[in-house]
Order: C-alpha cells, then sequence, then structure tokens
C-alpha cells in the first residue's frame, strides 16, 4: 500500500515539476524566439555554493553592480535590455556540464564566469558545442583557454601570477628558502606552487612544498615544519577557507615568517583573520581598492544598500578583486555585443578576440589564444592594524 | 547390536566444544550408521544444536574427529591459550596431526545437508527459488555461461528436478507463493525439500517437528521414512517430540550438559532412569 | 627538538578533540549497533551555533544554550530518524544517518551560504601560551585534561548509576534487556543526548583552535572519529579515547614528516589504512571484546 | 517457453527507445521551430546523459548492496578508477604534453586513439571505426582496472560485517582519491590537474565535411552502453549465480548451509559490481569531457546509494527510474528553488542559494523513513509486460 502511495506522490511530484519546468522552459523560448526583441541575455556561469561560493558570489556581484550602473546596450542601432541569467555550477566538475547547458537552454547570447578553472574546463566543452562564447573572469588555469575556441578570459595566468609572486619573494625578500602549501588534488593550488618552484629554483633559491588533505584543518605541523626549516617565506595559494584557517593558526603560534598568497587570498574573509596579529601577508591581485575612486565608490555604495550584496560580500564593503574583475568583465561582454552589432552568439563570439576594454583593473585585450594581454599585478598587503589592504607595488614577472 | 557390521556414515569421536569457560558438549561420540535414522535427544541448552553446529563446520570444535563416511572431515585438538583453559577429555589425543576445519559449503558439498531449528528459509524467493537455489552448488557452469545463457540445458535441468522435489514434497503447488507465506508445517517441508536439492548422502534434521501439531508429526514421521527409502539416505535428527523420535529412530543418544547420558535403542532409552530424571520427566509435560 | 615539541602537541590537541566526538560514536555503536554518520554532522552544526548564538548573546550564555540545542538536535534526529526503524534491517538505518548527514550539511549551506564562518574568539581559551619554546593556544592544553575528566566521569556513570547499567545491558543484549523491562528507548536517548553533548563541547575545543566552519567541517573529523572508536574498540569509552589520540598524534607526526618525502597528504587515508589493518586483524579493536553469532 | 520468445518484446521497446533518443536528439535539426528544450544543448539531453551514466552506477552498487546485501561505500573509488583509466589511455599523444603541462608530458605515451587511428586512418569511416575501437577497448579495461582492484581489496575487506565492510570501502575509496592526487604520480595522473582531451559522447556526433553536425549520437551513445551494461547484470540476477546472491542477501548461513561458498560470491558479485562502476566512471569521464580525482568523492557515492534506496534496493528498473527523476530534480527542475521566484509582485520567501538542496534532502529523508520500499520495492517492472500489454503475474518465475 505504501508502495503504491510512494509512486503516486512522486508520479504527481514529477508531473508538478514537468508541468512547472515545462513552463518555465516555454517563457523562456518565447523570449528565445523573440530575439528580434529588446533583451539580451548575458549568463552568469559562476559557483553560489560549495567550496567557491564564497569567491563566486563576490564576481557575481560586481558583474549586479555593472549590469545596474549600464542595464542597456546599444548594437546594430537598436537598445537592449541586459539581462543576467544565473546558473550555479556548484564549485564541482560534476555539476558543472548541467549548469553550463542550463544556460545553454536559457538561450543567452554569451557566458561570464566562473571563479575557479576546474568548473570552467568542465563547462568548457559545452559552451563550445553549443558555439556560445565563454569569458572567463578569474579562472587562471591555462588549459581553460587552450585547446576550446570558445572560451577567452580577461585575467592573467597561473604561471604568470606565480612568476610574479616569486619575484615579489626575491626581490623584497631577498628569499632563498620557500615554503609552499597547497591542496592536495586542488590543481590551481598544485598549478601556482609548481610555477612558483619553477621560477624561485630558476634563481637559485630551495623550495619546500607540502600539500594537505581536503577538509584538513589543522595546519599547525605544516607551518611549524616551515619554520623548522628556517624558510624565509611561505606561499599559500590556497582557496579562501583555507587561508582563512592557515592565518589564524600562524598568529596563534607566532610564526614570523611573511605569508604570500595568490589572487584567492585577497578577500575580507582572510584580511579578518589577520587583523590584530603580527602576521605579514602580501597578495598579488587584479585590482587594488583605491584603483578607480568611482568604481570604488559607487560599488562600495551598492553593496551598503543592498542587504543581499551585503551578505554575498561577506558582511562588510571592502572590495574583493574579482568584484573588479566581475564588473570589467561585464562591460567587455558589452562591448562584444556592440562589436556584434546583435545578441547573435556567433557573431559576439566572432567579435570577442577584437575587443579592447579600458576596465577598473587595467586595459583588456585578448590574445591569440583567448587570454587578456597582462603583464602585470598588483601587489598588496595586509595593514594589520586597521584591517584593510595597502597597495604594496605593481609588480612585473621575470618576463618568460 | 548390528551397528558394527554396517559402515558408518558419520563419525563422531571425543567432540568437545567450549566457548571461554563454558562446555557446551563434552567429549561426545556418536555412530550414524548408513541408512539408519539415529536421534539426538537431551533437554534445552543440552548442547544438541552446537554438536550439529560442529558437524556441519558452523563451529570449529575445540577438540575431536569427525568422519564422513570413513575418512576424516573435520579434526581439531586445543592448543595455545585454549589449551591452558581447556577443561574437556582427550586434549592431546589429536594433537600432532593435521587440523581439519572446513567451512560449511564444502561440508554440505561433501553430502551432508541440514534443517534449522528456526527455520531459515530465504524470504525474498519463491518456494521454487528456494529449492532451485539450492542446487546452484552441484551446477556445472561458470558466471559467464550463466549469465551469457551457456548453461541452457544445465539451467533446464536444474529446473525439472526442482519441480520434481517439489511434486514429490506436495509442494508444487504452492511453487510460486512466497516461502514464507506457507504455514509453518509446509515451511519445514520445503526447507527438507530444499536440503534434498543438495543430494546429500546424510541428512540433519534439527528439530523438524518443532511447533507441528500431533497430525502433522505423524505426518512428518512417515515423510521422513519416506524419503529415507527413496534418496537411499541416512538422517541424524534432534528432536523434543519424544513420540517422534521414539517411532522412527532406530537408535537414540541422549545427552545433558553437554555430555552424553544414554544410548540404545528406543525403548532401552525410554526405560532408562537417568534418562527420565533429566529430561522424560520434563520432556513429556511438553510434548 | 622545539620541532618534535610541537608537532606533538598538535597531535594531543587534535586527538583531543576527536575523542570528544569519538565517544559519542562508540555510545551510540555500542547500543544501537549504529554508524551515526550524522554524528561529525551535529558537531558541526554545533560549531554554527556558537557562531551565531555569541553574535547576539555573551559567551556565558551563549555557550550552555548551544549546548543545550545541540543535545535537543541529537535527541531529535534519534527520534525523528532513526526510532522509527528500530527494527528494519541495519543498512536502512545507515541510509538514514547518512540522510540526515546530508540533510544536515544542505542546511548548512542554506544558512550560511557557502561561506566559510569564522568562529568567535573565546577569552582565555584562545589565549596563547608558551610550552618548552613552542607558542600555542590554552585550548591545546586544556582538551586532554578535559577529556581525561570526561572519561572518567563517563566510566563512573556507566558503571555506577542505574541508567549506566540499563545501557551496559542494552549493549551486551538488546532484545533481552527489552524483554527484561528496560525501557530502551530512554536509554538510547540517554546515549544520544551524552553523545551530543559532548560532540557540543568538542566543537567548542575544536573551532577554538581551528576556526573556519564549513558545511563539511564535520565530516571528516566525524569519520576519524569513528575510525578512532573502531582502533579502540567500539563500545569502549577509554579504547575510543586512546584511539582517538593515538590516530591525532599519528596524523601530525605524517604531516610533520619531511617535505621531501611527499607523503604529507596521506595522513587521512593513514587513518583509513589503519581502519582497514585493525577490522582484518583485530576487528574487535584494542579493548573491544569478541562476539560470536547465534545460529 | 523458451526464454528467447519471451524477451523479444523487450527487446523490440528498447530498440524503439534507441531510435526515439536519437530522434529526439535531432529533431531540431529537422523542425528549427521547435521549443528550446528540444535544443540538443539544452538541459533535458545533459540530464539524459548523466542519467544513462549514473543508472550504470547505481544498479551496479544495486548489484552488491541490494542483491547480495554487501553494504559497500566504494563507489565511487571504483568509478574513480574507471575514469582514470579511460582517460590515460584515450587522450591523443599530441594532446598529452598540453595536458600535462605541468610535468612535462605524460610518462605513459601510449593511445588508443592513435593506436587505432595508425590502422583505420584519420578520417571517414576509418575514424569512426577507429574511435569505437579504442573507446570500447577503453572502457572494458576501465571496468577491468576497477574490478581487479576490487578483487584485491576484497579479500581483507569481504570478510568484515556490514557496517564495517561500508566504512573499510568508503576508506578504500578516500585512499585512492589521496593516490590519485598525489603530485609524485603526475606524469601518470596528472597529479591535481584533470586529464582532458579524450574522446567524450559529443565525439560520436556524425559530422559533414564542413564539420557541421549531420547526426547526433552524443545521448544515444550512453544509452547505449548502459543498455547493454544493464542487461548484462539483469541476465546475472536472474541466473543461477543471481540467485546466489540473493540467498547470501536473504540468509548467510542457510546459503552456506546449502553449499554456497560465501566468500567466493561476494568476491564475485564484488568485482562485477566494481567492474560496472568503473565502466559507469569512464563514461562519467566521457560525459564531464575530463577525468579529475576531486569529483569523486564519498558524497558521490551517497548520492547514488541514497538514488538507490529511492528506486527501491533490490530493484534493478527502480534504480534505473530514481536515477532519471534524482538527475532530473537535483540538476533541472528543482533549479528555480534556487533563485529568487515571484508569483505576481509577491516574493515567495526562503528561495536562494542552497535551497533547493535542502529541498532534496528533506524529500530524501521522508523516502528513507516512510517509503523505505522506495518506488519499485524490490520488484521490477516487465518490460515485456508493457510492450505486449500483456500483464504477467508477478513474481512468476516459471519462464
Amino acid at each position: 500500500m505504501k508502495r503504491i502511495i510512494a509512486v503516486m506522490l512522486t508520479g504527481i511530484m514529477t508531473l508538478s515539476l514537468a508541468a512547472c519546468s515545462s513552463a518555465g522552459s516555454a517563457a523562456s523560448a518565447g523570449g528565445g524566439a523573440s530575439s528580434g526583441g529588446d533583451v539580451i541575455r548575458i549568463g552568469v556561469f559562476e559557483p553560489s555554493t560549495g567550496d567557491s561560493a564564497s569567491g563566486g558570489k563576490k564576481e557575481i556581484l560586481g558583474m549586479q553592480y555593472a549590469n545596474s550602473e549600464t542595464p542597456t546596450v546599444e548594437a546594430g542601432g537598436k537598445t537592449y535590455k541586459v539581462e543576467l541569467v544565473y546558473a550555479d555550477n556548484g564549485s564541482s566538475a560534476d555539476k558543472a556540464p548541467s549548469a553550463a547547458s542550463e544556460l545553454v537552454g536559457k538561450d543567452v547570447s554569451l557566458v561570464l564566469g566562473s571563479y575557479g578553472s576546474g568548473v570552467s574546463m568542465a563547462g568548457g566543452p559545452k559552451f563550445e558545442e553549443a558555439g556560445l562564447a565563454a569569458i572567463g573572469v578569474t579562472c587562471t588555469n591555462p588549459n581553460v583557454t587552450a585547446g576550446n575556441d570558445y572560451y577567452f578570459r580577461i585575467c592573467f595566468l597561473d604561471n604568470f601570477q606565480a612568476d610574479v609572486l616569486a619575484n615579489f619573494a626575491i626581490e623584497k625578500f631577498s628569499a632563498k628558502k620557500a615554503y609552499c602549501l597547497g591542496e592536495n588534488g586542488n590543481e590551481y593550488d598544485q598549478g601556482l606552487v609548481a610555477f612558483f618552484t619553477q621560477v624561485f629554483e630558476a634563481a637559485g633559491g630551495e623550495v619546500i612544498s607540502d600539500s594537505f588533505p581536503t577538509n584538513n584543518s589543522d595546519f599547525t605541523s605544516y607551518l611549524n615544519k616551515a619554520k623548522s626549516e628556517g624558510a624565509d617565506v611561505i606561499f599559500t595559494p590556497v582557496s579562501i577557507a583555507y587561508a582563512k584557517q592557515i592565518m589564524e593558526q600562524a598568529a596563534s603560534l607566532d610564526i614570523g615568517i611573511p605569508f604570500l598568497g595568490s589572487d584567492t587570498l585577497d578577500d575580507n574573509m582572510v584580511l579578518e583573520a589577520t587583523k590584530d596579529t603580527n602576521l605579514q601577508l602580501f597578495v598579488s591581485t587584479f585590482y587594488q581598492e583605491g584603483g578607480s575612486e568611482t568604481f570604488d565608490k559607487g560599488i562600495k555604495d551598492y553593496i551598503n544598500n543592498n542587504s543581499d550584496a551585503l551578505t554575498a560580500n561577506g558582511g562588510n564593503d571592502t572590495i574583493s578583486a574579482v568584484t573588479a574583475m566581475g564588473y570589467d568583465a561585464y562591460y567587455v561582454a558589452l562591448e562584444a555585443i556592440k562589436a556584434a552589432g546583435s545578441g547573435d552568439k556567433a557573431q559576439i563570439k566572432g567579435a570577442i578576440p577584437s575587443v579592447k576594454w579600458d576596465g577598473v583593473s587595467g586595459s583588456i585585450a585578448f590574445d591569440e589564444v583567448g587570454d587578456a594581454v597582462r603583464d602585470t599585478a598588483y601587489i598588496k598587503t595586509a595593514d594589520t592594524s586597521t584591517g584593510t589592504w595597502a597597495f604594496e607595488k605593481v609588480q612585473t614577472g621575470s618576463g618568460k | 547390536m548390528d551397528n558394527k557390521a554396517k559402515k558408518n556414515a558419520l563419525h563422531i569421536e571425543n567432540v568437545t566444544m567450549q566457548f571461554g569457560g563454558v562446555v557446551s558438549v563434552n567429549n561426545l561420540s556418536i555412530d550414524v550408521p548408513e541408512h539408519d535414522i539415529i536421534a539426538l535427544i537431551g533437554p534445552n541448552g543440552a548442547g544438541k544444536t552446537t554438536a550439529f553446529n560442529c558437524i556441519t563446520g558452523v563451529y570449529k570444535p575445540t577438540n575431536g574427529l569427525i568422519e564422513f563416511m570413513g575418512t576424516p572431515m573435520v579434526r581439531s585438538y586445543p592448543s595455545g591459550k585454549d589449551r591452558k583453559n581447556y577443561k574437556g577429555e582427550n586434549a592431546d589425543k589429536y594433537r600432532g596431526k593435521s587440523v581439519l576445519n572446513p567451512t560449511p559449503d564444502e561440508i554440505t558439498k561433501l553430502g551432508i545437508a541440514r534443517t534449522f531449528q528456526n527455520i531459515r528459509l530465504w524470504n525474498s524467493m519463491t518456494v521454487f527459488e528456494n529449492v532451485l537455489t539450492a542446487k546452484h552448488m552441484r551446477a556445472k557452469q561458470n558466471v559467464f555461461s550463466a549469465i551469457f545463457r551457456g548453461n541452457r540445458s544445465e539451467e533446464k535441468r536444474m529446473r525439472e528436478e526442482t519441480m520434481e522435489l517439489l511434486k514429490e514434497q506436495g509442494l508444487d503447488a504452492y511453487k510460486d507463493e512466497n516461502a514464507t507465506s506457507l504455514p509453518y508445517g509446509l515451511q519445514r517441508r520445503l526447507e527438507i525439500a530444499r536440503a534434498l536439492a543438495t543430494d546429500p548422502k546424510l541428512l540433519l534434521l534439527d528439530e523438524p517437528a518443532a511447533g507441528m501439531n500431533p497430525q502433522e508429526t505423524l505426518e512428518l514421521a512417515d515423510f521422513v521414512q519416506e524419503i529415507r527409502e527413496k534418496y537411499d539416505l541416512t538422517v541424524f535428527l534432534i528432536e523434543h517430540h519424544m513420540d517422534l523420535v521414539m517411532n522412527i529412530s532406530d537408535y537414540i543418544y541422549v545427552i545433558d550438559f553437554g555430555s552424553e547420558i544414554a544410548r540404545g535403542k528406543p525403548d532401552e532409552v525410554q526405560s532408562n532412569q537417568k534418562v527420565i530424571e533429566a529430561y522424560l520427566g520434563v520432556g513429556e509435560e511438553e510434548g | 627538538m622545539e620541532y618534535a615539541i610541537s608537532v606533538l602537541l598538535s597531535g594531543i590537541s587534535v586527538g583531543g578533540q576527536y575523542a570528544l566526538i569519538a565517544i559519542g560514536y562508540t555510545l551510540v555503536y555500542g547500543i544501537l549497533r549504529l554508524i551515526n554518520f550524522a554524528h561529525g554532522d551535529v558537531f558541526m552544526v554545533a560549531g554554527l551555533m556558537g557562531i551565531y548564538f555569541t553574535a547576539v548573546l555573551p559567551i556565558s550564555l551563549s555557550l550552555p544554550l548551544v549546548i543545550i540545542l545541540t543535545v535537543l538536535l541529537g535527541f531529535t534526529i534519534e527520534r525523528v530518524a532513526y526510532k522509527p526503524l528500530r527494527d528494519a534491517p541495519r543498512m536502512s538505518v545507515m541510509i538514514s544517518a547518512i540522510g540526515v548527514s546530508y540533510l544536515l550539511q544542505n542546511t548548512a549551506t542554506y544558512v550560511t551560504g557557502g561561506q566559510p564562518m569564522t568562529y568567535p574568539t573565546i577569552p582565555f581559551l584562545s589565549g596563547t601560551v608558551n610550552v618548552a619554546g613552542t607558542q600555542t593556544k590554552w585550548v591545546v592544553i586544556l582538551t586532554p585534561i578535559l577529556v581525561l575528566t570526561l572519561v572518567v566521569l563517563l566510566s563512573l556513570l556507566i558503571n555506577r548509576t542505574k541508567v549506566g547499567m540499563a545501557m551496559r545491558a542494552v549493549s551486551k543484549d538488546f532484545e533481552t534487556s527489552r524483554l527484561m523491562g528496560i525501557r530502551i528507548n530512554s536509554v538510547i536517548s540517554v546515549t544520544f543526548i551524552i553523545g551530543s553533548a559532548l560532540a557540543a563541547v568538542g566543537s567548542v575545543l575544536f573551532f577554538t583552535n581551528y576556526p573556519a566552519i564549513t558545511p563539511m567541517a564535520g565530516a571528516m573529523p566525524g569519520l576519524k572519529a569513528f575510525v578512532a572508536a573502531v582502533f579502540g574498540g567500539i563500545g569502549s569509552i577509554p579504547g575510543a579515547v586512546i584511539g582517538a589520540f593515538i590516530i591525532g598524534i599519528c596524523e601530525t607526526i605524517i604531516k610533520g614528516l619531511p617535505s621531501s618525502w611527499d607523503v604529507s597528504v596521506f595522513s587521512d587515508a593513514f587513518t583509513f589504512a589503519l581502519l582497514i589493518l585493525i577490522l582484518v586483524f583485530k576487528p574487535q579493536g584494542l579493548f573491544g571484546e569478541a562476539a560470536t553469532d547465534k545460529v | 517457453m523458451s526464454e528467447k520468445k519471451s524477451n523479444l518484446p523487450a527487446l523490440i521497446g528498447i530498440v524503439i527507445l534507441f531510435l526515439f533518443i536519437i530522434l529526439l536528439e535531432n529533431i531540431r535539426s529537422f523542425i528549427p521551430g521547435l521549443p528550446m528544450i528540444f535544443d540538443p544543448m539544452s538541459p533535458l539531453f545533459t540530464v539524459l546523459k548523466k542519467a544513462a551514466v549514473y543508472s550504470l552506477v547505481a544498479v551496479s552498487m544495486n548489484l552488491l548492496n541490494g542483491f547480495t546485501g554487501l553494504f559497500s561505500l566504494g563507489q565511487a573509488g571504483f568509478m574513480l578508477l574507471g575514469a582514470y583509466t579511460y582517460a590515460i589511455l584515450t587522450v591523443p599523444s599530441a594532446m598529452k604534453d598540453q595536458v600535462y603541462y605541468l610535468f612535462g608530458g605524460c610518462a605513459f605515451q601510449f593511445s588508443l586513439v592513435d593506436f587505432f587511428q595508425g590502422i583505420f586512418g584519420s578520417a571517414g569511416a576509418g575514424y569512426a571505426v577507429g574511435l569505437i575501437l579504442s573507446c570500447l577497448i577503453a572502457i572494458i579495461l576501465a571496468g577491468v582496472v576497477a574490478g581487479f582492484f576490487a578483487f584485491l581489496i576484497g579479500f581483507p575487506v569481504l570478510r568484515l560485517k556490514s557496517d564495517y565492510l561500508a566504512i573499510a570501502t568508503l576508506g578504500f575509496a578516500e585512499i585512492l582519491r589521496a593516490i590519485f592526487q598525489w603530485q609524485t604520480l603526475g606524469p601518470v595522473t596528472n597529479g591535481a590537474n584533470m586529464i582532458k582531451g579524450f574522446p567524450t559522447f559529443t565525439s560520436f556526433n556524425i559530422t559533414g565535411a564542413g564539420g557541421q553536425v549531420v547526426l547526433r549520437l552524443s545521448t544515444f551513445v550512453p544509452f547505449l552502453i548502459t543498455t547493454v551494461c544493464i542487461a548484462i547484470i539483469v541476465l546475472l540476477i536472474n541466473s543461477s549465480y543471481g540467485r546466489a546472491f540473493k540467498s547470501i542477501r536473504d540468509d548467510e548461513i542457510a546459503a552456506e548451509a546449502m553449499g554456497i561458498r560465501l566468500f567466493s560470491h561476494k568476491m564475485l558479485s564484488f568485482v562485477i559490481s566494481s567492474f560496472f562502476a568503473g565502466v559507469g566512471g569512464a563514461m562519467f569521464a566521457m560525459y564531464v569531457a575530463n577525468a579529475q580525482a576531486k569529483a569523486f568523492t564519498s558524497t558521490m557515492t551517497y548520492e547514488i546509494l541514497l538514488i538507490v534506496v529511492i528506486g527501491g534496493i533490490g530493484s534493478v528498473s527502480g534504480s534505473v527510474l530514481a536515477t532519471f527523476l534524482y538527475v532530473a530534480c537535483s540538476e533541472w527542475w528543482l533549479r528555480f528553488l534556487d533563485s529568487e521566484q515571484y508569483i505576481g509582485s509577491f516574493k515567495v520567501p526562503l528561495l536562494r542559494n542552497g535551497f533547493r538542496m535542502v529541498v532534496f534532502s528533506v524529500v530524501i529523508m521522508i523516502i528513507v523513513l516512510f517509503f523505505s520500499q522506495g518506488i519499485m520495492g524490490n520488484r521490477e517492472i516487465d518490460l515485456n509486460a508493457i510492450f505486449t500489454g500483456k500483464k504477467r503475474r508477478s513474481g512468476s518465475q516459471g519462464k
């Protein structure tokens, strides 16, 4: 009897959901059919659950702000309303393809995202198959754009970033010995560590590296090891939650070695962890607050006037670099639409390589692989007394 | 007594089973001649089922030897810590000989099949499947031929034989019923049919009449004798029901607290004072 | 030397925190023969409650509240998700436990928005102290002491009180205890209450030391605590505690091995390898009792 | 009654299903005016592909958990083995330097794809034959590797009791993951980086001279592989061995007493289940177009376990049905729960990111607690009955 009820319930659920979803897709299909109308959809392929949710949300924030600032675009003599369509890729490679096809199914004209390279690589083939261009915002792994004609990106790459940080370590601290710590199985961490090691060792330094297992919470052993090995700098290109743990534990251990971090550490939750400690933390990043005053003011107002945005930003109005990147990505997308003259995805794809845009994070242009041409990164340091980021310098790589 | 003249199907010698400090079966020796029906009786907790479990490989006896059809099947002696704590007799009788401790399925393969005191049918299967599955052991097939139906003739044979068995047991009408939905008496019968499906030479019945009414018990007695003839079986059974035991057994062993207290033909045992004291007085009231 | 001490200190602290979770596992398993997969997540939820309460209430008030609510959570989980399945196959109960764990993790993701949350600083516990040249938090020193105290108290409870006697009886023979008129359900509830309370205390200690909480924060400590409980002999409280310390210390030693060996990634894998080894060679654990099945 | 005859309707049904899927995927190129949902890139097809992959994994888990009564939680580990075996064997040599860029190329230069292209040529029909053969062999080897590992770890773990077995297999999967992520093995496994560039489902679309797709088969291929595999599992379950597995599940002691070798049958079930989990893993790699150890977590195993429970432990058709429902709900139909919705001007409360999974886990708990039989219990949908319209007595084994 119960079984029959179960089957019935399931049936009803299925039917109602199917009805529900087909209604939804019918609506969007209607929109799609009238693409001669006045709406252009931009897909936002970002994680809002899972490990990278925090970064993904901040990136979305930049796009939302840009969208609120410039909600329309003129192309081919017509004014289109720009609509952001979201799909959560769940920070995981197995959810990414369906999130990608969700966007394809909603008939978007191009896609922005994602925070995190793994999901971008997992979603990439879907976009390619659908002939849909994607602009990566902060996915820094070389393999995102390599071998995929439809993936572009506006950020620098892992090897560049590692290069910059290794040079910074040598120039600023005359470092001879570096301790690298990354998450086991995370391509972002391990890629940066590998590139950092190449550059640092080429410059005559010594590198000791360790990996910690996923969901690790005790970092004191690693930090003590770095200390006992006499490392001059500690390089931790890890995701936000781990970075936070590492900072907290380093503070209680009185480690006294400067930390170098990659763009992921440019996050106010990490910053918070360094407040009122004697930690030295330097991160390389895409954008430094103060780079564009109008943008800074605008986005702070936007964040402070919108409780959801404030939550997404971790409860304060410190601007993350990824937010600025999201902002720039939106405008690059608009430029591409303008250049294409319509919302047609094939034309947009064709237009992107020639797009040039002076964004808040610097000027953006694409090379033949689809990567942004960038040769500088910002280094900033955590001001532990005020709990803010302080600009350190503009750093170039070793030129390799 | 003509037991000596006959060949023994099962020969149990000095079997002791000790759990920690408790001796459940103590120095038990039993002979089960071929084609006979032998019974092992004793009050609750006397160690009857433990003895069965030693024969069928569920337990490894602490000490003793069990021969099947003249070849040693189980042999064990206490060693190490067990030797120090050993409370039974003949501790060193089998020392030096190889330890034999086959698993239950190996014993079944030799030709010993059993039923259980608390019926253990496969509850998700039909009557037919219960018997058919017991044929699996002797089927000539491997997993590939089974998947790709290369064993079709073998499968056909098994199904036919199963059907035959069910017909003989009068269970064919129920073949598609779920095994556990059968009345109690039929479940017992099915368990015996399932045991027969493994082509045994020796059948061990663990309280086959438990929970049956007098009528069913009578039928069971006939049934046991019938299958003995038909399949040329030797039967070794544990029973509470005195009627059944006295009716069909050729020879009876009585144990209490793990040790043998009497043995003999039914009428001899019946009149044995020790047995009456230990067991019959209680048993009659119960049965 | 200084380095060795620092590794040992981390190990003791990690082990102590595992111990508090492991006791919950071992109690529940001892009685219900159920791997309570949700236990690690209860621990995580306790941590989150700690964050949310201290944001609005003083610590002296919020910590007791966390313990009470965690106990309530553990109690509710047992009543809702395990009790109805008392007579179902063991697999069903375990699946239910996995389901609860899934639910707690997803709810935590929903509530926190997937952001790692920062555990508040608790005065004194978060303070630092210098041990033989290594700086560490007070909580590291206090955890083992607290664990040992709790073990003594629990042993007293189990060996000297009526409830404890009932618990022992139930874990020896569930059915007979039921027939003997022991109120099984209340005994089980008491077990869950004790386990959850310990998880709450554990969460305070653990997250003071490792202050970032993600929805997955409970999963790994939970699994490791279970391994510790098996290692020590499931059902035995001192066993669980000793197992937890051994695992904690081994883990930090592995992490602390020279980087050139490149084995630190296997600190978690080691725990599981240890589990498989112990299950194969000494399934009853260090202090557990072997059980025989009745045919 | 001969078996072949009675299974004919089911076979015809399956062929019709295949044709229907091919038609469905290509229909929009014949009738362009159809709604977006029929676009080959729409979520419908992503869901169908993923569900096809997952249903094989779910059925393989059901074989072990449902039919043999072994509670194993190692499925993700075996999928990982399958995915990596497939990926390493099929990445074309030309791609290897780029994919293994951190390690200066792959230590394992052989590629099945190149091998067969060397034989059959790299264009036209020769290419197709080479592709099919290389994928087929790689998939089978993926299963073999997974099965072999199962065989190795089966020795220690299959002697354990139910819940210990569960936790030991779970631990085994975790160990495997750590090993595959280990940078030291990078030249083979690519360490933390994903392996990509190998043939995926999309590679099976037939393209014309200009590179445009003529006939899409990317949804059909996973259906075909899954159907064949599940058919084999069903044949196994209905064979003498399948009955032996069930007897072990129902009563181990009785099974042993009836001469069924417990250990070797458990091992058999474990190895076969792992073989198909490995095949499922290879297909999963084809679905996500990459292989990365990070994806094969215990959460994945739990997800598959929950699918099996929803479908009914001990029902193959239940598992398949539940997989399609589960994947469609979690990846498609329930996505609306994750974003703010308005009914008119009324903002529906609670809806925001993560809500979908909360609702989902509540539904799962309700099923586990109140409908523990799942959708199908241990019954099966009789394909023959559906396609002949005749209803046979359920449970009839007299065929």
